[in-house]
Order: structure tokens, then C-alpha cells, then sequence
């Protein structure tokens, strides 16, 4: 019965921290669906929207939902920023500059946020319910249930506005051939635009979350690694790909930490959803719901 | 317009395929070679510009030129993004670290064994590649840098763990190579010999069939090219390459730790052959001068700033990666195709100059 | 003699039966041409010959033996090169150089002999490259041998497409389209360059063609394809009378 | 230059081309002072040998050069009285210049519905968007048993029908088409230029036509340009181009005669005769 | 001798010491206070005579916690001519451990790694704070007075971390104390649920933890959430100012720091300097007690600087290890002393706790013996 309980609670908190994983990977999904651009700076747009919403919380004393919605429109204002100044010079060249591009930005972002805030953890004022919620001898915390909602929203709208939106065909068309794309009208910068502020939102979403549970640090980036497994786990374009990958590695990671940690000497939590990934990659080289890439001659 | 220069004519066929065409770039090229022979004696005076050991500087450069050709091989030639040639070097360099200190065998033979095991496992971990494509693989290899930083942490009994393993520097028929002079002549000896082995290799068959699974494999296949075994050759010669590069690089820095191995190296050989030109065995070079150099140039400010507002250094501190990225960046928008590309831009331009077009 | 044989080749992608029992056999020394309305699996028999695609059912045989179980670049090796409908050159890499990745199989060079050149890297460069530079001649492509072929306009990325695969020495060349997108002049010179290939060096041509002044001009013989099956076989001025094919492919107006 | 047709002459043409110049990479000229003008509503062909630019002529009007590293250096451009050399291409689409680009360049991540719609990018009412799908499909039956296969896969002549049906749900002013006929089946291609012909006459779209197969354009078109080396050569309404010798001969396919003659007949190598050298 | 950047109107030549801190790195969330601490120190020294009239200069570069940098920026200052280095993390002072043997670089680090404190094997290295090795066995030491029965030990794959483990372990089975299975709990770890499920089952008393302070705060936080009853020791770099803000109500009478340092702002007479320091400078900074750390390891330094007869590696060493009983005016738990056969600094440190309301206050104090067969261990 214990062994169960333990299980259970393995799995629970597993999909809980999933969730968040969710959560980045979407906006990551994305910007890959609109543009074909791997953003590595993902973590990095999470980390900034925890700041900002923290600093407007605690420095500037704004309430909860005015910091929050102030903290969408910087994020977005941001991400506008980055598209105008970092990818719009970079329409049309080969996807692994721009891969590299995300990663300067990546740095650029998280010397900024150490330059204003510092390195020393900040702490987020409780915005959620601290108490758990509790289910038999099963425990999660409140944040961890409303970044599952939250995902699942986002799922529902995200997968939607692919398929049946103008923008939404628009965007896979560029992310296909932003050569052709731009013979139909489409304006290549537009769907660069718009996907990267939708991803920034998302992420800043994801950040405040996170901040919540942990506090804020320069660290925070980190999340943004967890994104490849699940990514690609899910298949790097699909949406439900990347929610249900989020949490396969979130429950993976727990399962592992749990049962394995203990013969390995530490550490197989972070390496063990990577040997999985690399065993489904090999009979599912695409995924689980990736699209294959088109062979044909 | 032909873009063929004008007034050199080749008569043979083995002229045309030589690496130095014209007596002007001979030229330049031994007087280099001079320069390269002297810098250990000459680089007093610039050590005190830069404010840091150049030397040491030079030998990094040169164990990343080794490394970077590695991955260039696999990345800018097959066109395999790799992630994992940080863990990959990880493994030359404790390949090396376990011969000569657990196993007692002298560094001359644990060099080259060293690279052999890092190509054997850059070759298991690209075995994924006969199925993955494109973006996948680069994340499996990134799922083999984990692994093998696992790996390289907690099979202490082979690894010595999280402290690692402390090497001793080699020696030359009883000369000790320790210091950063002897070691720079060995380093650069095999910068030499790598950069020609991967100049020669990527303009003969086997390189003009790992160009052809990059551009496009399936025309590749069906032109008679082995695209499997290729696909592994080359994850092969480049993780050896990069094996060469680690076990270099463990005898010099003397101590072998996972740490230095993570995936910002990886990044960084990324980096290096982006910058400096994917594709391009000159591309290689550039790119780890310039992904080396650089956040050494960008202390020289900083120090500076140090002294006159002491108290506020971190800020510039944490301030140096930012602008390192920020260069990087402007250097994709300014520089798209690396450096490389710079280079055969200004050399076209000025083979037709002043008729340009 | 029969170099190359289909026999009862089917072929499906979900719903739709590319290939439907098709059979058809390749004399050697001939042109044979394969014509069809668009989508109607002429590309798709190429693929299946040159082992991209495996047919569902039905036997491949290159000169009487079974090759269905070969991976491609084995099927090369025994002779059999081909071209493209939408073109696939190696867009990086120079024209001599596309051409001598065509000799890629007549070439022993490796790891080790190719990183240290000197010596027999360097004389086998040095005798294929005669033989690619033939072929460069007699495309008449000399002036554009160092362009990268990505910057090249569609028609001479064509030409460096027969000139590639003309490199590896086959015994059996596969064409698809290779007239798609030339003017009367270049087309004229492409049939040249076929009947060339066909004649002197003893070439067996298998050609995919919508261009019927071509097809019927050159070819030996003729098979007609329609929705994977097909639906004549024969000398050229028996399947331009065949109302099949006109009814379906060749249309009333005269050619 | 001669003069364009009478009837037209006064007008202003909708699009025009001045001495424009193309530069690739930097280094690579190609188009060397091309001038064009094209008439509103009107059919004008544009032919050349390969490599002549007649491509980069079209990127160069919809604006579609930059993605190639390639630039418009001279010359200007202008498109119903105005110059468009600093719009974006995106915007010129939405001005109804529409190219269908050589080569079939479909999305092939996209199914065939999808690829549609997506060509329909920059009209807005969704209905008459449904219609213009139908019509598509009415005149590519073959289109509409594979509407929701990835257009990745689909044959070399469906890949060209939906490029070509892409172009018209976007339902352009002028309409740049490169190669419309390429790989085609000689049915379709009869038909294919029967629609141009027809959303010509019927809809008023001015049509720039790029095509290999002379017979068949010069067959709709009203005015023809013959262009060499980055340059036109040659200009003038149809029915005066058909009659010159030059253009029987190498475009044409006719020898001196005027009838066919059989390839295996023409001896190797002629010298080709070439307007400029 | 480099002259580089000199101080205006400097009398004499400055003594320049290396510095190798993490302000961007993973650790620099407590590097940075550390290296802001060392310029600081340096400023005071200066101003209070400097070295025998000579003022000091340190060179604060930040080597991001990669080991190899750390060598790049060594070797780089021993080519200058610098022998004596500020230093840091555990990973790169043992990585630097024999070139520091062999230039003769006296390395002072904030890694109070106890591999590092037997100068038969690291003659040149030094530092300030309670060896973890001492501090772990000073936590059981406390564990079994306090009646604690049975321990687990909760610490990152990490050098920092897993060092002393086997010292605690050999503590606990000479204690009497029952050892449950590790935990593993990474220092970036955003939740330690699975871990401390596990945990659960063993249900100990005690609990050790050897991470950082946020990796710290992950775990209170998911043990109170668990609703266990066990209570932590934490080593030094996992318990500082943050923790309770970090982990806010569940850090409460949970929460138990291995504290060789007195932390900032608290009124020992050692603390007035550092404060006057932090009003002229910057007075709108916010310290941890990391400042503390490095401002010792200055005052040490300082104090060999002046006392040593060579100004060289071995002058200094030798001047190091004469220190004896040097008054930290408070700041560490107890006087440092080094001989020629022992690095340990002292044995003896503060044992913290959470209050209920929240406040870091100190316990107790507990000294381990100097036992020979602990040097090094
Ligand atoms: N991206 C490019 N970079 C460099 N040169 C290019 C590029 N695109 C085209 N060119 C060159 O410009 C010239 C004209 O090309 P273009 O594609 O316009 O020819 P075209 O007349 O359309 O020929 P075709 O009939 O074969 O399609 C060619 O010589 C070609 O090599
Ligand atoms: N890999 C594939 N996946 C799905 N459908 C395919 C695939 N390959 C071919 N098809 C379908 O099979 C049919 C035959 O295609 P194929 O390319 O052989 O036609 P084709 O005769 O070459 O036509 P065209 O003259 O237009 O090139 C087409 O309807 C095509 O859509
Ligand atoms: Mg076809
Ligand atoms: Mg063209």
C-alpha cells in the first residue's frame, strides 16, 4: 500500500512539474512552428517575465492582476524588441545562425537581468494558496495545479488557431518557406512578430508560475533545457506533442529520481529522460506526433 | 559572369587542385608560418596589452582549432548538427587522463588512442543518425552530452568522480613539455597536421560525400554513395578529431574535471564553426580564434573600469557575456555565412577589381 | 536483350495506388521513353527502380537478376544512374565537383588515403577529374565547371544533372523530364546530348518526357502510363495513334 | 527599343521597367539594364535562353530577389504609375502583383486545402474564397481526390497545378508566372494556358508570362520580349515576333522551311546564332 | 614585476593579488557578494597602511565556475609574477591544486573542502572557514547530543556536496547513529518530492543537507508540504540570510545552519569595519554573510602579507602558517590558527536555527577535537 502511495505520488508530482515543462515548450513550439527558429532563449523569456512581474510586485507595490497583464505587455513589448532588432535582419538565412542568434540572445537577456536584479535569489510574494492540496497521501501544491490548467488552456487555443486560422496557415507556411511565404503576401515579419510575442507571454506566464514555487534567481533560465526532451519527445511541431511531452518527462524524471537515484548515486533524474528520449527517437524518429519531413524526389 | 580568376592559368589539372594557388599567397603563407614559429619567442610585449598570458591563449586556440575541425566535419560538411562535442572532448580528455595515470601508458600513445576511443563513442552516439534527421539528431546528441556527463560524475571508480583526475604534462625524449612554450609547439605541430588532414579529407572523395548527405542525402544515395556508413564515418573522424582535442587539453590544463565538458562548450564549438564559416576548414580556424579571443578582448575594458570605479566591477562583469552575445549576434545579422565567407567575398572582389562586374 | 524488367509492380501511399500491375521491360541499347498524365506514376517507377521506394508486390530484375532488396547505392554501383524531376544537385558544391561525386563509385580513395593526399588521393583526383572534364566538354559546360550550382538557372542545373549521373558510368540511365524547362534551342541540344549518350557510349535511356516532339522524335519504344497502370506499349507512331493515349494524355489538336 | 503596339500606346503601362540592373552576391551581374513595360491587360511573354534572367526579372518585380542575396543596384520599377522599389514584397502582393515562382514551390508541410488558403492570404472575405477553391478544383479535378495529402508529396504536374491554382486564389491585378507549362502533360498544358487565357479576358489580370514552350505563349500573348543575356534583344507584338526568322529558329523550333525536323537529323554543334555576344 | 593600471601618486608599488570569483556563474548568486567583499577589503586594508606602506591591489575577475577558465586566469596571473590568489569554488581549487603546489601560489579559496587542509599533500592552500569535513561531523557530533537517532544525508552531485559525505558517514557509525539512504538532490532542482518520499520512508530525525541555498529552500519547502518531521542541517553555502525568505514558514524551527561566520550586521566588534565599509560604498546594497567570508579571508591574508619576510609564495606561506589564534574580532565562530603541519583554520562553529518567528539565531556552539587522522579528511 505504501509502495502505491509512493507511486502515486511519484506520478502526481511528476505531471505537476511536468506541467511547467508543458508550459515552456509550448511558446517554444511555437515560434519553431511559425518560423522553424529553435529558440534557445526560451528559459531566458520566462526568466525576465518572473522578474518583471516581481519587480512590479514587490518594488513598485502593484496589485496581483494589474502586475500580471503589465507584465504580459512588457513581455510582449519585448519580444516585438527582439523581432525587429535580432530575427528580422536574419529572414531567409540557414536555421542553424539563427539557432545561434537565440543563444546570443540568451546571453544578452540573462546579463541584462544579473546587470538590474542582481544574482541573489529573490523571493515571490504568495500569490497562490500555500497550503497543498492533499488527496489520500498524496500532496501537491496549489501553483502546480493552476500551470496544469493553465497549459491545457493554452493547448486548446494554440492547436485550434493552427489549424482553422488564416494566421495560424499563414505561419506554417513561413515556417515551410519564408521565400514562398512572402510571394503569397504573407509578411514574413508579421508571423515572426506575432509568434515570438505569443511565446513571450506564454513564457512569462510560465515564469510567474515558477517563480512562485521556487523564487527567482538567474537559474530560472535553466527550465529552458528541460524544453529539448520534451520537444522532441512530442515532436517538435506538434502542440499536444509538446504538453504531452512536458509531462512524459516530468513524470519520467520523478519516476527516475525515485526508483533509480538510489543505485546510481544521484543525478539519473536529469539523465534519464534523455536515454528515453534517445529510445523512442530510434523507433519514433519523429516523435510522437511530429510531422516527417517530406522524401520525396 | 565567371567568378574563375583572371591571368592565373592552370595547365595540369594537379596545379588547378593546389591548395596554394599563386606565389603571392605562398608567399604570405610561409612568412605566417615564420610568425607562427616565432610568437613564443615575440609574445612578451603583447602580454602586457591584453593583460593575460597569450601563450596560454594561443594553446587553447589551437586545441579548439583541432576540436572545431572535428565538429566542422560533422556540422559544416555531413551537416549533422552535433551538441554533444563538448562531452565529446570530455571523453578525449579522460580517455587520455585514464591511460597515462591509471593505466601508466606514456601520453605519445594515449594521444592517439584517446582520439580512437572518443571516435568509437562519437560513433555509437551517431548511430541515432541513420535515423534521425536535422534537428532530432542535434537534440539526441545533446541527450549523448548528458549521458556522458552522467557518466563522466558518477562512475568514480573509472573518472574519479566530480573532483576528477589530475594529469601529469608529457614529455619529449626526457624534456619536460609542461610549460606553455614546449607545449605550444606540440599543440601547434598538430594544429598543422589537422588542419591539412581535414583541408585534403573534405576535398577528395570522402568529404565530397559527406557534402553530398548534406545537401542532399537521398540524391547522394542513389549517385552510389553508402550514406550509412558515411553518416558514421564522419560522426567517427570528427569525435576523433575532438578526442585529439581533449586529450591535448588535459595534459595542458593538468586536471580533468566534467565540468569543463558541459553543454556550453558545446555551444561554443557550435559557435566557432558558425562564426567562423560552417563548411570551411579556414571557417574552423576563425572561428575558435575568435570564440577564444574574444571574451579575452572584452576583459580589457572591464579591467580597466575596474580600477577606476573598483566597487562596481560585477556589474561589468555580468555585463561581458551579454556583450559577448551581443557580438555574436551581430555578427549573424552583419556576417551571416562566418568569417569565412568574408574572407572569399573581399578575395572575389579584389580578383576582379577594378572591373568588379 | 532485356536489360531491366518490372514485372506486376504495385505501389500504394495510403489510399491512392500509384502503381497498379505495371510491367514493363528495358531492351538493352534503346530509348525507351515512359509518358503519362501528371501524378499518373512515372516518377514513382523510377523510385521503385532506383530502390527509393519498395513496391507493395512485383519483382525488379536488372539484367535477369532480382534487385528489389538493394538499398540504392548498391543498385548504383551495378550501373544504374538517373536524374531528377525536381532537380537534386548538391546546391552547395561546385559543377566538378557534383560531377566527380558521379564517380564516387569508381573511387577507392578513404579516411586515410584522402587526408594525406599525397600519393594516391592525389593521382586518382587527378584521373577522374580527366574524365569529368570530358564530360564537362561535351556538355559544353566548361565556363560554369567552378559555379556553385545552386546559383546556376534552372536549364544548366538540368544539363549538370545528366552530366552527374552520366559520371557514374551506367549502363542504364534514368531520366526524368530532363527537357522540362528549355527552350526549342536547348531542347535540341539536351536530345543531341541523349542520343549521344545513347549511341556512343552505349547507354541504355530510360526517359520521363511531357515534351512529345521529343518523345516521339527519339525514342524506341513507348509506354503509356495512366493512373498507375498501363495503358499501351509500343513504337512510337502506334502509341500516337492509340486513341487510349490520346484520350487521356496526348489530347485531339495534332502534335 | 521599338515602339509598343499602337492601340496601347497611350496608355500608361501598369508595369515598367527601367533599365534596371541585378547584382547577386555582390559580385554576380546579371540583369544589365533590362527595360519592360507591360500594358494593363494585357498578355506579354518574356523569352530567353537559360540563365538569360528572366527569373531574376520576375524577383526583381515582385520583389522576391532578396531572399537570394540579390539586389536591384539601377533602374527603377514602377507598377501602376508609382515606384515600388522600396516596398516590402509582402506589400506588393497586396498591390495584386502575385508571382507563382519557377519550380513548383509549394509548402510542402501544408496540405493541398491548406496551400490554397494560404494563397489566399491577402483577401479577406472567407466566402469568395470558398468559391475561388471550387473553381480551382473545378479546373484540377486531379487536385481535388488528393485535397488533404501533404502537397510534399504529390507528383511534379499536381505540385505545378497547385502552384498555378495557388496564384489564382489570390486572384492578383498582374500576375507574374514563371513556367507555368513546366512538367506538365501536353493536355494540361492546353489547358493551363486556356485558363490564363481565360482570367485574362474574363477577370482584366495583366499576365507577365515566362515560358520556355514559345509556341504555346506566343500563341495567347499579345506582346513578346525576347531577353539575352540580361537583356531584352528583341520586342514586339506577337503576330510581327512569329513572322522573325530568329525566333522561328531558336524558339520556335522551326527551321527555315517552317517544318519540323527530326533530332537526329541536326548535326552536332551549330553554331548558335546570338543577338549580342 | 607587471605595472599595470598603477594607483595615482601610490607611493610604492602595489602587491597585486589574483582573483578568481564567480559574479556570472551558477554559484554567483552568493560569488558575487564574495568578490563585491574582497574589493572592498582591499580598499580597507589600503586605507589602514596597506601591506608595511605598500597598498594591495586585487585583480577581480570572474571565471563564471569553469574550471577551465579558472586555470586560464591562473596561469595568466602567475605570468604577471602574482603569487597569491583569492579563489573560490571547490571543483577549480582542487583542479588548480597542483599547480598551485608546483608555481608555489598561495591559494586562498572559499571551498572549505577538507581535501584541501594537509600541507603534506596541499602545501599552499588555505582558507578560513570550518572544513565541511569538521562542519559534517560537527552536525552529527550535535545530532547525538540533541538524542537524534537516525540521519540521512541530502546532497548534489557535486563536489561541494558529495566531499564530506564520507567523513559524516564515518562520524555517524562512530556516534552510534542509524544512516538512511541518500538523497540526491541537484543544486539548479526545482522540486525534491521523489526525494524526500524516499526519505519518508526512513523517516529520520535529522537530515544533512550539503546544497546551495536555493536548492536548500526547494527542499524545506517540499519537506513541510510532505508534512515530515524531520529537521536539517545545513552546510554553509546552503544556509545564509535568503533561506528564510526563500522558504519562508517552512524554513521554522526546521531549518538548522552549520555557520562558521558570524553573519553580516550582527554586533561583534569584527563587524563595525564592514559596515562603515558598506555605508561609503554602497550603502543601498544588501549583504549576506558571504561578505563576512571574504572579508576574513582578506584580514588573514593581510595579516601574513605583513609578517611575511619574502614577498613571495613561500614568504607567504610560511607567514600563514605563523598565524596563530588571530582575532576575527567575532567573526568566526572561533581564532584561526595554522602550522606548518595543519590548515584547518579552527574547528569550531555556530550552529543556527530558523526560529518560529522566522529569525536566523544561534544555538550553540560546537568544537570538534583537532584529531590528526581528520587533516585532510
Ligand atoms: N541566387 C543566385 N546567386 C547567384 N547567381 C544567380 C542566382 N540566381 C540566379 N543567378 C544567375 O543569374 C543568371 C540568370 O538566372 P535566371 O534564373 O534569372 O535565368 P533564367 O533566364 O530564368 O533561366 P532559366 O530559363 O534556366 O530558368 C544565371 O546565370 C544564374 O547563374
Ligand atoms: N511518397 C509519396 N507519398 C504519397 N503519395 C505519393 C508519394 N509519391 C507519389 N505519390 C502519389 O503517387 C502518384 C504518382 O506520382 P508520380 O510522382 O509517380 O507521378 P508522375 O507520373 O511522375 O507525375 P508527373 O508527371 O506529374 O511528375 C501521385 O498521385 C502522387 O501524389
Ligand atoms: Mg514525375
Ligand atoms: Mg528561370
Amino acid at each position: 500500500m505504501q509502495e502505491l502511495w509512493f507511486f502515486l505520488q511519484l506520478v502526481i508530482q511528476g505531471l505537476a512539474v511536468g506541467s511547467v515543462y508543458a508550459l515552456v515548450a509550448l511558446g517554444f513550439v511555437l515560434i519553431y512552428k511559425a518560423s522553424s527558429v529553435i529558440n534557445f532563449a526560451q528559459g531566458e523569456l520566462l526568466m525576465v517575465g518572473a522578474y518583471i512581474c516581481l519587480a512590479l510586485l514587490t518594488t513598485y507595490q502593484v496589485p496581483f492582476w494589474a502586475g500580471f497583464f503589465l507584465t504580459m505587455a512588457f513581455s510582449v513589448i519585448l519580444a516585438l524588441l527582439i523581432e525587429r532588432l535580432v530575427l528580422r535582419p536574419m529572414i531567409g538565412e540557414p536555421a542553424i545562425s539563427i539557432i545561434m542568434i537565440t543563444i546570443g540572445l540568451s546571453l544578452i537577456l540573462k546579463s541584462v537581468v544579473a546587470g538590474i536584479w542582481g544574482t541573489q535569489i529573490k523571493v515571490f510574494p504568495a500569490i497562490f494558496p500555500q497550503t497543498p492540496v492533499r488527496v489520500g497521501e498524496i500532496m501537491v501544491s496549489q501553483v502546480y495545479i493552476y500551470t496544469f490548467m493553465a497549459s491545457m488552456v493554452f493547448l486548446v487555443l494554440f492547436a485550434l488557431f493552427f489549424k482553422y486560422s488564416r494566421m495560424g496557415i499563414a505561419m506554417r507556411a513561413t515556417a515551410n518557406s519564408n521565400q514562398v511565404a512572402l510571394s503569397m503576401g504573407i509578411s514574413v515579419k508579421k508571423v515572426f512578430a506575432i509568434s515570438w510575442c505569443v511565446a513571450a507571454v506564454v513564457s512569462a506566464v510560465g515564469g510567474i508560475l515558477i517563480g512562485n514555487i521556487n523564487g527567482v534567481n538567474s537559474t530560472l533560465a535553466g527550465v529552458g533545457l528541460k524544453v529539448f526532451p520534451a520537444v522532441i519527445l512530442g515532436g517538435l511541431d506538434s502542440i499536444p506533442g509538446a504538453v504531452l511531452g512536458g509531462l512524459i518527462i516530468g513524470i519520467l524524471e520523478n519516476l527516475s529520481g525515485g526508483y533509480l537515484d538510489h543505485y546510481f548515486g544521484g543525478g539519473v533524474k536529469e539523465v534519464a529522460p534523455f536515454v528515453v528520449l534517445v529510445i523512442i527517437l530510434m523507433i519514433k524518429p519523429y516523435g510522437l506526433f511530429g510531422t516527417e519531413e517530406i522524401e520525396r524526389v | 559572369m565567371s567568378l574563375q580568376q583572371s591571368g592565373i592559368f592552370h595547365e595540369t589539372y594537379k596545379e588547378d587542385m593546389a591548395i596554394f594557388q599563386t606565389p603571392f599567397i605562398k608567399f604570405w603563407m610561409a612568412a605566417f608560418m615564420v610568425l607562427l614559429i616565432l610568437f613564443p619567442w615575440i609574445n612578451k610585449p603583447l602580454n602586457a596589452l591584453v593583460n593575460t598570458n597569450t601563450l596560454y591563449l594561443m594553446n587553447l586556440i589551437g586545441i579548439y582549432i583541432i576540436g572545431a575541425h572535428g565538429l566542422n566535419i560533422l556540422t559544416g560538411f555531413t551537416g549533422q548538427i552535433s551538441l554533444g562535442h563538448g562531452a565529446f572532448m570530455g571523453v578525449g580528455a579522460y580517455a587520455s587522463a585514464i591511460l597515462t595515470v591509471k593505466v601508466g601508458i606514456p601520453f605519445w600513445f594515449a594521444l592517439p588512442l584517446a582520439g580512437l576511443i572518443t571516435a568509437l563513442v562519437g560513433m555509437v552516439f551517431g548511430i541515432p543518425s541513420l535515423r534521425l534527421k536535422g534537428l532530432y539528431l542535434a537534440i539526441a546528441t545533446m541527450a549523448a552530452q548528458f549521458i556522458i556527463g552522467y557518466a563522466m560524475r558518477n562512475w568514480s571508480t573509472l573518472t574519479g568522480g566530480s573532483t576528477g583526475i589530475v594529469v601529469s604534462s608529457p614529455s619529449f625524449f626526457g624534456i619536460s613539455l609542461g610549460d606553455d612554450r614546449s607545449y605550444y609547439y606540440l599543440v601547434y605541430t598538430l594544429v598543422i597536421a589537422t588542419t591539412l588532414y581535414t583541408k585534403n579529407l573534405t576535398r577528395t572523395r570522402p568529404g565530397r560525400a559527406f557534402v553530398a548527405i548534406r545537401d542532399r542525402y537521398l540524391a547522394a544515395e542513389v549517385i552510389g554513395v553508402n550514406v550509412w556508413l558515411y553518416r558514421i564515418l564522419s560522426f567517427g573522424i570528427s569525435s576523433f578529431l575532438v578526442g585529439i582535442a581533449g586529450s591535448l587539453w588535459a595534459h595542458y590544463v593538468l586536471v580533468v574535471n566534467d565540468e569543463a565538458f558541459g553543454i556550453w562548450l558545446s555551444v561554443q564549438y557550435l559557435a566557432m564553426i558558425i562564426i567562423g564559416g560552417m563548411g570551411s576548414v579556414l571557417g574552423g580556424i576563425y572561428g575558435a580564434v575568435f570564440m577564444t579571443l574574444l571574451p579575452i578582448l572584452l576583459r580589457i575594458p572591464e579591467h580597466a573600469l575596474t580600477q577606476i570605479y573598483p566597487g562596481v566591477f560585477a556589474i561589468f562583469q555580468s555585463m561581458t557575456e551579454g556583450v559577448f552575445g551581443l557580438i555574436i549576434i551581430l555578427f549573424l545579422i552583419f556576417e551571416p555565412d562566418g568569417l569565412a565567407a568574408r574572407w572569399h567575398t573581399i578575395k572575389n572582389y579584389w580578383k576582379l577589381w577594378p572591373f568588379s562586374y | 536483350m532485356i536489360i531491366l524488367e518490372l514485372k506486376d509492380i504495385y505501389l500504394h501511399f495510403g489510399g491512392i495506388m500509384a502503381l497498379n500491375g505495371v510491367s514493363l521491360d528495358v531492351r538493352e541499347g534503346e530509348i525507351f521513353a515512359i509518358i503519362g498524365p501528371n501524378g499518373a506514376g512515372k516518377t514513382s517507377i523510377f523510385n521503385c527502380i532506383s530502390g527509393l521506394y519498395s513496391p507493395d508486390r512485383g519483382q525488379i530484375l536488372y539484367k535477369g537478376k532480382e534487385i528489389n532488396r538493394l538499398s540504392p547505392f548498391k543498385r548504383a554501383q551495378l550501373g544504374l544512374a538517373r536524374s531528377f524531376q525536381n532537380i537534386e544537385l548538391f546546391r552547395g558544391m561546385t559543377v566538378i565537383d557534383n560531377l566527380m561525386l558521379g564517380r564516387h563509385i569508381h573511387m577507392r580513395t578513404n579516411l586515410f588515403t584522402g587526408g594525406l593526399w599525397f600519393g594516391k588521393a592525389r593521382g586518382e583526383e587527378i584521373r577522374h577529374r580527366e574524365i569529368v572534364e570530358e564530360i564537362i566538354d561535351f556538355l559544353e559546360i566548361q565556363d560554369i565547371r567552378k559555379k556553385a550550382v545552386g546559383t546556376l538557372a534552372y536549364g544548366l542545373q538540368k544539363r549538370v544533372e545528366l552530366g552527374r549521373a552520366l559520371a557514374l558510368d551506367p549502363q542504364v540511365l534514368l531520366l526524368d523530364e530532363p527537357m522540362a524547362g528549355m527552350n526549342a534551342e536547348e531542347t535540341e541540344d539536351m536530345a543531341r546530348f541523349i542520343l549521344d549518350i545513347n549511341e556512343e557510349r552505349d547507354v541504355t535511356v530510360v526517359l520521363i518526357e511531357h515534351d512529345m516532339g521529343v518523345v516521339m522524335d527519339i525514342s524506341d519504344r513507348i509506354c503509356t502510363l495512366d493512373f498507375g497502370e498501363r495503358i499501351s506499349m509500343g513504337k512510337p507512331a502506334e502509341i500516337q495513334a492509340d486513341p487510349k493515349v490520346i484520350a487521356a494524355y496526348l489530347g485531339e489538336e495534332e502534335l | 527599343m521599338t515602339e509598343p503596339a499602337t492601340d496601347t500606346k497611350k496608355k500608361q503601362p501598369i508595369l515598367s521597367l527601367n533599365n534596371v540592373e541585378v547584382i547577386y552576391d555582390d559580385v554576380i551581374l546579371v540583369l544589365k539594364g533590362m527595360s519592360l513595360d507591360v500594358y494593363e491587360g494585357q498578355i506579354v511573354a518574356l523569352l530567353g535562353a537559360n540563365g538569360a534572367g528572366k527569373s531574376t526579372t520576375l524577383k526583381a518585380i515582385s520583389g522576391l530577389l532578396k531572399g537570394e542575396e540579390g539586389e536591384v543596384t539601377d533602374g527603377s520599377i514602377t507598377y501602376m504609375g508609382q515606384p515600388i522599389d522600396a516596398v516590402d514584397p509582402e506589400k506588393r502582393v497586396s498591390m495584386g502583383i502575385f508571382q507563382v515562382m519557377e519550380g513548383r514551390r509549394v509548402f510542402d508541410d501544408l496540405n493541398v486545402d491548406e496551400n490554397l488558403y494560404a494563397g489566399a492570404h491577402t483577401r479577406k472575405s472567407r466566402s469568395e474564397v470558398k468559391r475561388d477553391m471550387e473553381m480551382v478544383f473545378g479546373y484540377f479535378p486531379r487536385l481535388t481526390e488528393r485535397r488533404h495529402t501533404l502537397a510534399g508529396y504529390l507528383s511534379g504536374g499536381e505540385q505545378q497545378m497547385l502552384a498555378i491554382g495557388r496564384a489564382l486564389m489570390a486572384r492578383p491585378r498582374l500576375m507574374l508566372l514563371d513556367e507555368p507549362s513546366l512538367g506538365l502533360a501536353p493536355l494540361l498544358v492546353k489547358e493551363i494556358f486556356e485558363i490564363i487565357n481565360r482570367i485574362n479576358k474574363e477577370e482584366g489580370t495583366t499576365i507577365l508570362l515566362v515560358e520556355q514552350n514559345a509556341r504555346v505563349a506566343l500563341s495567347i500573348a499579345d506582346y513578346g520580349y525576347i531577353m539575352e543575356n540580361g537583356k531584352i534583344v528583341m520586342d514586339d507584338p506577337v503576330d510581327k515576333l512569329k513572322e522573325n526568322e530568329d525566333v522561328k529558329e531558336f524558339y520556335l523550333g522551326l527551321s527555315k522551311v517552317g517544318d519540323r525536323k527530326s533530332y537526329r537529323d541536326v548535326k552536332h554543334y551549330r553554331r548558335r546564332k546570338r543577338w549580342i555576344s | 614585476k607587471k605595472e599595470e593600471a598603477p594607483k595615482e601618486e601610490a607611493p610604492k608599488e602595489p602587491i597585486v593579488i589574483g582573483g578568481i570569483f564567480d559574479t556570472t556563474g551558477p554559484t554567483s548568486d552568493v560569488g558575487k557578494d564574495y568578490a563585491v567583499a574582497a574589493v572592498d577589503a582591499a580598499e580597507y586594508i589600503n586605507a589602514n597602511g596597506g601591506v608595511n606602506g605598500r597598498p594591495i591591489e586585487i585583480i577581480a575577475n570572474d571565471y563564471a565556475y569553469k574550471p577551465d577558465k579558472a586555470v586560464e586566469l591562473y596561469k595568466t596571473y602567475v605570468d604577471q609574477g602574482i603569487f597569491l590568489i583569492q579563489g573560490w569554488g571547490t571543483g577549480d581549487t582542487n583542479a588548480l591544486k597542483e599547480l598551485v603546489n608546483r608555481d608555489q601560489t598561495v591559494y586562498m579559496s572559499a571551498s572549505y573542502d577538507s581535501g584541501l587542509n594537509d600541507p603534506t599533500k596541499t602545501p599552499y592552500n588555505f582558507y578560513v572557514g570550518t572544513s565541511y569535513g569538521d562542519a559534517i561531523r560537527g552536525a552529527m557530533q550535535y545530532v547525538k547530543e540533541v538524542g537524534g537517532k537516525k540521519v540521512v544525508f541530502i546532497y548534489p552531485d557535486h563536489p561541494y556536496g558529495k566531499n564530506p559525505i564520507p567523513a559524516g558517514k564515518a562520524m555517524a557509525e562512530e556516534l552510534g547513529l542509524e544512516v538512511g539512504p541518500d538523497q540526491f538532490v541537484a543544486l539548479n532542482a526545482t522540486d525534491a518530492v521523489s526525494q524526500l518520499t524516499n526519505m519518508k520512508k526512513f523517516n529520520p530525525d535529522w537530515a544533512w543537507i550539503g546544497g546551495t541555498t536555493a536548492s536548500t529552500a526547494v527542499i524545506i519547502k517540499d519537506a513541510a508540504k510532505l508534512g515530515l518531521d524531520t529537521k536539517f542541517l545545513i552546510n554553509v553555502w546552503g544556509f545564509d540570510e535568503n533561506l528564510p525568505k526563500l522558504a519562508g514558514e517552512a524554513a521554522n524551527e526546521r531549518a538548522y545552519g552549520m555557520a562558521p561566520f558570524t553573519f553580516y550586521g550582527v554586533d561583534v566588534p569584527g563587524m563595525k569595519p564592514i559596515l562603515e565599509m558598506h555605508q561609503a560604498k554602497h550603502p543601498d546594497d544588501n549583504h549576506l554573510v558571504r561578505y563576512t567570508q571574504a572579508w576574513v579571508s582578506m584580514m588573514v591574508m593581510w595579516d601574513a602579507l605583513k609578517r611575511a619576510e619574502t614577498l613571495d609564495g613561500p614568504g607567504v606561506r610560511a607567514a600563514l602558517e605563523q598565524v596563530t589564534d588571530f582575532d576575527t574580532g567575532g567573526l568566526t565562530a572561533a581564532p584561526i590558527t595554522f602550522t606548518g603541519t595543519d590548515h584547518r583554520p579552527n574547528t569550531t562553529l555556530f550552529i543556527y536555527k530558523v526560529d518560529s518567528t522566522g529569525k536566523q539565531v544561534p544555538v550553540k556552539e560546537v568544537t570538534l577535537e583537532r584529531r590528526a587522522e581528520w587533516l585532510g579528511q
